[in-house]
C-alpha cells in the first residue's frame, strides 16, 4: 500500500490484469517519452491509496471522497424518490438516480409488488454499473430469487458518512460495530455509497451509534478505539 | 419627517382621529373578478389589496409539484401607483419576494393541502393603494379570496398591526404612524388563539412587546367578526340566488333566513 | 438537483426522539451549539462556527461623500450571499428563499436596528463620510445559518476598528495603523439572532439552534433578535405552525436569557483576542 | 369618485361594514350554529372555523375537519347531512368529479399513449388512447401507428366531451370518449360558468327548438353548438373518423349563429345572478328574450339582465 497521486505511473504487470476505480490504461504507450519501459503504461488519475490483490492481478485506488460512484455488485442503501408504472426510482447519492424494478424483490410477481412509499428505505444491489447507463439496482440474488438480507429498511436511522468509513465498517475486524454490540443489541445496514443503516430498541442506542459513527469516520473526528469507549462511557446508554 | 405630526395628542386623538385602540374602518368586496376562482378585495381605510386565487389546478411544471399535497404559490405586485411616490419595484425585489414567502407560509399550514396531492394553488396578490398595514391587508384578503374560492380552510387567518408610542399601544398605524412608531403584525387563528405569523422589525423593550402582542391578538377578534359577516352576506346572497330558482327542478330545501 | 427529502426512517426516528427531548447531537432542546470564533490576521475578520455551520463575515471602511438627503450621517451596507458552496440546496441565479430571508433579516438586524452609531461615521457634514461594508459569505450549512451570520456579523463589527484620522479644516490626514491606534465602531448595542424549531406534531416541545436535518423536517421557525438589555430588535414569525401567545412569550424569555450569555461570551472572546493583539501595534 | 364595476357584478357583492370601536365592539354573532338539530329540513350556512357537532356522534364528510372531538366546517357554504354524514358543499369551488359523470374538455397536452385535459378540476383529465374509438370502427385494436399519430385525433386545444371513467390513485380522473356521443366539439362556442350551477339532469344533451344543441358539461363547461339532426349522425357500422375527428366548422347559417350568440348571452347573464342552468329554465330565458325583442347585446344591460332573472323566478 503506498500513496499515489493522479498522474503517477502504476509498475503493474500481470497476464491477466484488471484494473479498478482511479487507474486508467494510456491507449497507446508514449514511446518518445520512454514510458513503455515503465509497464504498460498504466497511470492513476485520483490521490489516494494503491492498492492491489496478493496475485497482483487486481489493482485499484482507495481514497476517502464523498460522492458515490456506482459499482456492479456493491451494495448501497437508497431512497425512493418516484414511483413509476414498473418500477421506483432511487436516490443513492451518485450522479443520477438508479432505478429498481418492482420485480427485482424476493417472491415479486407481476400482481404482487412490494408497495414502497416515497421517502421509503431500501438496502439493494447494484446490478448494473455502467458509466453511459443509469445505474439499476435489486433487491434479491438474481439467481436464487431470494432476498439475502435486501429489501426494505424499516425504522432505525440513516447515518451519512464518507466512503472511506462504509468500506472501514464492511472489514469485520474493524472494532466499531462489535464494541457497540458489545454495550446494546444493534442491527446494522453498511452502504458502499457512505450510508449506515442502524436500528436498536432504545432511541438513545440508536443516536450513540449515530454519534460513534460520525465521530470514528476519518473524514470528521477520526476518533480510535480508546476514545470510543471513553466517549460511549460519557454518554449515557444504559 | 413626522416629527411636526403628532401621533397622539393629549386628547388621546390620533392624527387621523382615531382613538389608540381604534381600527380603521373596512369594505370587504367578494364579487367575481375575471376567470379567478376567488377573489377578494379589502381596504383598511386607505390601504386596498385585491387577491386572485386560481386553483386548486394543474401545477405549471413538473419541479413545482409535491407528491403528497398541494403546492401554494404566491405571487405579489406593487402597483407603483400604490404610494405617494410613484415608483415601480422590479418582480425581483427582495421586499416582495419576502412577503410573497411570508404569505406563503402563513397560510400552508392553515389551507388543507394534502387534499389535493400534486395540484397548485395560485394566489395573486395585487397591492392597489398603500397607507400601512400593506401585510396585514395582503393576509387578510388572501383568507377571503380563499374561502371565496371553496378551498378548505382550517380557520380564518385575521391579521392586524399595531405599534407603540413611547408607552401607549396603538392598534391598525398608517404609513404615517408605522414610519414612525415600533410596529408589529400578527396574523391569528381566531377559532383557537394561536398566531401563524409574528413580525417586528423595530427595536422595543420585551415587556413593552408582551403588551402589544397581547392587544393585537385581541383586536384581531373584531376583524374576524367583519371577515365572518361579509363572507356570510356572500354565500347567503349566493344560495338565495340558486334556491329561488331551484324548487322546481327538485330542490329539497328552502331558505329560512333571508 | 436538489437533494431528495430525508427519508421516512429518518422522519420517524427524529420525531421520536425530539418528542422524548432527545437530539442527535446529544443537546438539550433549548441548547445552543457552542458558538467557535476565529478572528483573523486583519481587523474585522471573524469566521463564525455553529457545529459545521461556518460563516465568514469581513468588516472594511472607505471614505466617501454621503448622499445630499443624508449628509450628517455615514453609511453602513451589508452584502450577502448563499451560494452553493454551502450546501447543494441552493443554486446560482434566482435568491433562494432562505437567501432572501437572511438577506432581510441581516439587514433588520444588524443594519436597521441602528446597530452602529451612524453620525460617529461622519468626518466632514456633506463631503467626507466612513461608509462601512460588512461582507457575509456562507460557508457550510449545517442547519441555522441565520443565527450564525448574525453572529458573525455582529462580532465582525465589533472586532473592526477604523484607521484614526484628522481633521485640519478642509483637509484629512488618515493615520496608518502602524502610526496611531485604530479606534472601534461606536456601537449602540449588540443583537443576537435565536432560531427556534417547531413541528407538526405540537407534542414535540421547541427546539433552539436547529441542526441541518431537524431544520428541514420542522415546520415552522421563529427568528429573534435580541440584545443583552432585553430588547426586541426583530421577531419573526414568517408562517408555519401556529402558536399560542403564550409560548412565543415564553420564547421571548428564553431568548433573553440566551443573549445575556452569548454577550459575555463575545465579550471574552473580543477580549482575549484584543489582548493577543496589542503587542503587533506596539 | 366615479366607479367602475366589471360586467359580472354578482349580488351582495360589496359589503360595507360600519366603523368599530373595540370598546363597544359587542359579539353579535347571528348565530346560525348554536343548536345541534340536523334533523330540521332548514338550510344551515357556516364558515371555515365553525364548530358543526360532535365527532363522536357523527362522520366527518367533504368539507369538515375533526378537532378536539368537534365536527369543524373548513369551507363557507351549505350544511348538508345524510344519515351521520356531515358534509359542507362549497357554493363557488372547483369541480369535483364523480364517475359517470359528462364533462366537456380541452386537451392541454399530448403525452405518450394518453392527454392530458383541462377540465376545470383540481388535476388535469388523463385520456387514454385507450379509452377513445379509433377510426375504422369501435372494435378496432389499438395499433402501434396510432400511438404516432395522436395529434391526429386530438391536438393540444381541441375540445371534447367525454365522461369520467375512474380515478387515479393520486385523484386525478381519467376519461373516456368510447361512445358515439362523445369524442370532439365542433360547430359552436364554449361557456364557463360556475361548475354548482349545472346540476344533474336526465339528459345534458339538450336540444333547444330554435336550432341549437347544448352540452351541459358538469364540471361548468358548456358548449353551445348548431343543432345537428339525429339522422346525420351515422349509426355504429357507419363510424366515420373524417367527420368525428374533423377539424372543420359545417357551414352554419345566419339565423343559427344568431341563436347560438344569444344562447350563449343567456348562459353568461344568467350565471352571473347565479341562476341554476336547466333546460326547462334556458328554453324559458330563450322565449323571454325573443319575446322582449330586445337586440341581442341588450342582454347585458343591467336593467334587462335583472328583468330576465326576475321572469324566470317568478315563473317557477
Amino acid at each position: 500500500m503506498s500513496i499515489i497521486l493522479p498522474g503517477e505511473h502504476v509498475p503493474a504487470r500481470h497476464v491477466n490484469l484488471k484494473l479498478g476505480p482511479g487507474l486508467l490504461q494510456l491507449s497507446s504507450p508514449d514511446k518518445r517519452r520512454g514510458i513503455a519501459d515503465e509497464g504498460l503504461g498504466i497511470i492513476s488519475t485520483k490521490a489516494g491509496t494503491l492498492h492491489h490483490s496478493t496475485n497482483q492481478s487486481k489493482w485499484w485506488i482507495e481514497n476517502n471522497s464523498r460522492r458515490y460512484v456506482p459499482a456492479q455488485q456493491e451494495s448501497v442503501i437508497g431512497v425512493i424518490i418516484l414511483r413509476s408504472g414498473e418500477g421506483f426510482r432511487v436516490d443513492i447519492g451518485s450522479a443520477h438516480t438508479a432505478s429498481l424494478d418492482g420485480l427485482a424483490f424476493e417472491g415479486a410477481t407481476k400482481r404482487n409488488k412490494p408497495n414502497l412509499k416515497i421517502g421509503c428505505l431500501v438496502y439493494a444491489r447494484v446490478s448494473l454499473a455502467h458509466k453511459d447507463m443509469e445505474p439499476e439496482l435489486e433487491c434479491f440474488d438474481a439467481q436464487t430469487r431470494k432476498a439475502e438480507g435486501f429489501g426494505e429498511l424499516k425504522e432505525g436511522f440513516l447515518v451519512r458518512c464518507s466512503l472511506k468509513m462504509s468500506r472501514l465498517l464492511l472489514d469485520p475486524k474493524h472494532f466499531l460495530l462489535p464494541l457497540l454490540g458489545h454495550r446494546f443489541p444493534l442491527e446494522a445496514a453498511v452502504g458502499m455509497n457512505g450510508r449506515i443503516w442502524v436500528n436498536t430498541k432504545e432511541m438513545k442506542h440508536t443516536i450513540a451509534a449515530t454519534r460513534c459513527i460520525e465521530a470514528v469516520d476519518p473524514d470528521g473526528g477520526g476518533m480510535d478505539e480508546r476514545g470510543v469507549k471513553e466517549f460511549l462511557n460519557a454518554l449515557d446508554v444504559e | 419627517m413626522g416629527s411636526r405630526v403628532e401621533i397622539l395628542n393629549e386628547g388621546g386623538f390620533r392624527s387621523d382621529g382615531r382613538r389608540q385602540y381604534e381600527l380603521r374602518e373596512v369594505t370587504i368586496d367578494l364579487s367575481q373578478q375575471g376567470q379567478a376562482d376567488g377573489a377578494a378585495v379589502i381596504t383598511h381605510g386607505l390601504t386596498r389589496v385585491m387577491v386572485s386565487v386560481f386553483g386548486p389546478r394543474e401545477a405549471k411544471s413538473r419541479s413545482q409539484t409535491i407528491h403528497d399535497r398541494a403546492n401554494i404559490n404566491v405571487e405579489v405586485a406593487i402597483s407603483p401607483f400604490s404610494a405617494g411616490e410613484r415608483r415601480k419595484r422590479s418582480r425581483g425585489d427582495k421586499r416582495i419576494l419576502e412577503m410573497a414567502a411570508t404569505i406563503k407560509s402563513t397560510f400552508e399550514p392553515v389551507v388543507q393541502t394534502t387534499l389535493y396531492p400534486r395540484s397548485q394553488i395560485d394566489v395573486f396578490v395585487q397591492v392597489l393603494q398603500q397607507d400601512g398595514g400593506l401585510l396585514q391587508g395582503c393576509i387578510n384578503a388572501t383568507t377571503l379570496a380563499l374561502v371565496n374560492a371553496g378551498i378548505p380552510l382550517l380557520d380564518f387567518v385575521c391579521a392586524v398591526s399595531g405599534g407603540v408610542y413611547s408607552t401607549s399601544p396603538m392598534l391598525d398605524l398608517t404609513l404615517l404612524e408605522e414610519n414612525d412608531l415600533p410596529n408589529l403584525t400578527v396574523a391569528v387563528m381566531p377559532k383557537t388563539g394561536k398566531s401563524t405569523l409574528v413580525t417586528m422589525e423595530t427595536r422595543l423593550h420585551v415587556d413593552r412587546f408582551e403588551e402589544i402582542f397581547k392587544l393585537v391578538c385581541s383586536a384581531s377578534h373584531a376583524l374576524h367578526q367583519e371577515m365572518k359577516d361579509a363572507v356570510r352576506v356572500r354565500t347567503t346572497s349566493l344560495v338565495t340566488a340558486m334556491g329561488t330558482t331551484q324548487s322546481n327542478v327538485g330542490g329539497d330545501t328552502m331558505m329560512d333566513e333571508s | 438537483m436538489r437533494p431528495p427529502s430525508p427519508s421516512i426512517p429518518e422522519k420517524e426516528f427524529l420525531f421520536a426522539s425530539l418528542k422524548a427531548s432527545l437530539r442527535l447531537d446529544g443537546r438539550q432542546p433549548l441548547q445552543l451549539r457552542t458558538p467557535e470564533l476565529t478572528f483573523g490576521p486583519e481587523l474585522g475578520w471573524v469566521e463564525c462556527a455553529l457545529g459545521k455551520t461556518r460563516v465568514l463575515a469581513q468588516v472594511d471602511a472607505k471614505m466617501v461623500k454621503p448622499p445630499p438627503e443624508r449628509p450628517f450621517e455615514g453609511m453602513v451596507s451589508i452584502h450577502s450571499e448563499i451560494s452553493p458552496i454551502a450546501s447543494p440546496e441552493y443554486e446560482f441565479g434566482r435568491a433562494s428563499e432562505e437567501e432572501v430571508t437572511m438577506t432581510r433579516m441581516l439587514d433588520k438586524v444588524l443594519r436597521r436596528s441602528d446597530t452602529i452609531d451612524k453620525e460617529s461615521l461622519c468626518v466632514i457634514a456633506g463631503q467626507r463620510v466612513w461608509h462601512v461594508r460588512l461582507a457575509i459569505h456562507c460557508l457550510s450549512d449545517e442547519g441555522n445559518m441565520l443565527d450564525c451570520a448574525c453572529l458573525a456579523g455582529i462580532v465582525a463589527l465589533r472586532h473592526f476598528r477604523r484607521p484614526e484620522i484628522e481633521v485640519v479644516g478642509d483637509e484629512v490626514t488618515i493615520h496608518d495603523p502602524t502610526e496611531r491606534a485604530p479606534i472601534p465602531l461606536a456601537i449602540h448595542h449588540s443583537p443576537f439572532c435565536f432560531t427556534f424549531a417547531f413541528f407538526a406534531d405540537t407534542s414535540i416541545p421547541p427546539i433552539l439552534d436547529p441542526s441541518h436535518l431537524e431544520q428541514r423536517l420542522s415546520a415552522g421557525l421563529v427568528s429573534i433578535a435580541l440584545n443583552a438589555q432585553r430588547e426586541i430588535c426583530v421577531l419573526q414569525k414568517l408562517g408555519g405552525v401556529p402558536l399560542a401567545p403564550d409560548s412565543i412569550l415564553n420564547l421571548v424569555e428564553i431568548a433573553v436569557s440566551r443573549a445575556k450569555e452569548l454577550d459575555r461570551l463575545v465579550d471574552d472572546k473580543l477580549k482575549v483576542d484584543w489582548s493577543g493583539r496589542r503587542v503587533e501595534f506596539r | 369618485m366615479i366607479t367602475f364595476t366589471s360586467f359580472p357584478s354578482s349580488p351582495g357583492g360589496e359589503y360595507d361594514a360600519v366603523r368599530r370601536h373595540r370598546e363597544t365592539d359587542n359579539d353579535m354573532d347571528v348565530d346560525f350554529d348554536d343548536d345541534d338539530d340536523f334533523s330540521s329540513n332548514r338550510l344551515r350556512l357556516t364558515l371555515p372555523g365553525d364548530y358543526l357537532t360532535s365527532s363522536q356522534a357523527f362522520m366527518r364528510g367533504h368539507g369538515t375537519y375533526v378537532h378536539e372531538d368537534q365536527v369543524v366546517a373548513s369551507v363557507a357554504g351549505t350544511v348538508e347531512r345524510v344519515n351521520k354524514l356531515i358534509t359542507v358543499r362549497a357554493i363557488r369551488t372547483r369541480y369535483n368529479p364523480e364517475v359517470g359523470d359528462l364533462v366537456v374538455g380541452r386537451i392541454t397536452e399530448v403525452q405518450p399513449r394518453r392527454w392530458k385535459v383541462d377540465a376545470n378540476s383540481r388535476q388535469d383529465a388523463v385520456l387514454m388512447l385507450s379509452s377513445v374509438n379509433l377510426p375504422g370502427g369501435v372494435q378496432r385494436r389499438k395499433l402501434e401507428s396510432d400511438e404516432l399519430q395522436m395529434r391526429n385525433f386530438f391536438e393540444e386545444g381541441d375540445l371534447l366531451v367525454a365522461e369520467v371513467q375512474a380515478f387515479f390513485s393520486d385523484g386525478a380522473m381519467s376519461l373516456h370518449t368510447r361512445s358515439l356521443k362523445y369524442g370532439k366539439l365542433r360547430n359552436g362556442q364554449l361557456v364557463i360558468i360556475p361548475p354548482i350551477l349545472v346540476r344533474r339532469l336526465k339528459s345534458h344533451f339538450i336540444t333547444l327548438p330554435c336550432g341549437v344543441d347544448l352540452i351541459l358539461g358538469l364540471n361548468g363547461y358548456i358548449w353551445v353548438s348548431r343543432h345537428i339532426k339525429a339522422s346525420d349522425q351515422a349509426g355504429e357500422e357507419g363510424f366515420d373518423a373524417e367527420a368525428v375527428y374533423s377539424n372543420q366548422n359545417d357551414d352554419i347559417d345566419e339565423p343559427t349563429r344568431g341563436a347560438i350568440a344569444r344562447v350563449t348571452n343567456i348562459i353568461h347573464v344568467l350565471a352571473a345572478h347565479f341562476v341554476p342552468l336547466t333546460d326547462t329554465i334556458l328554453l324559458e330565458a330563450y322565449e323571454w328574450s325573443v319575446e322582449q325583442e330586445e337586440a341581442n347585446k341588450g342582454l347585458f344591460q343591467e336593467d334587462v339582465a335583472e328583468a330576465l332573472v326576475a321572469s324566470l323566478h317568478s315563473r317557477s
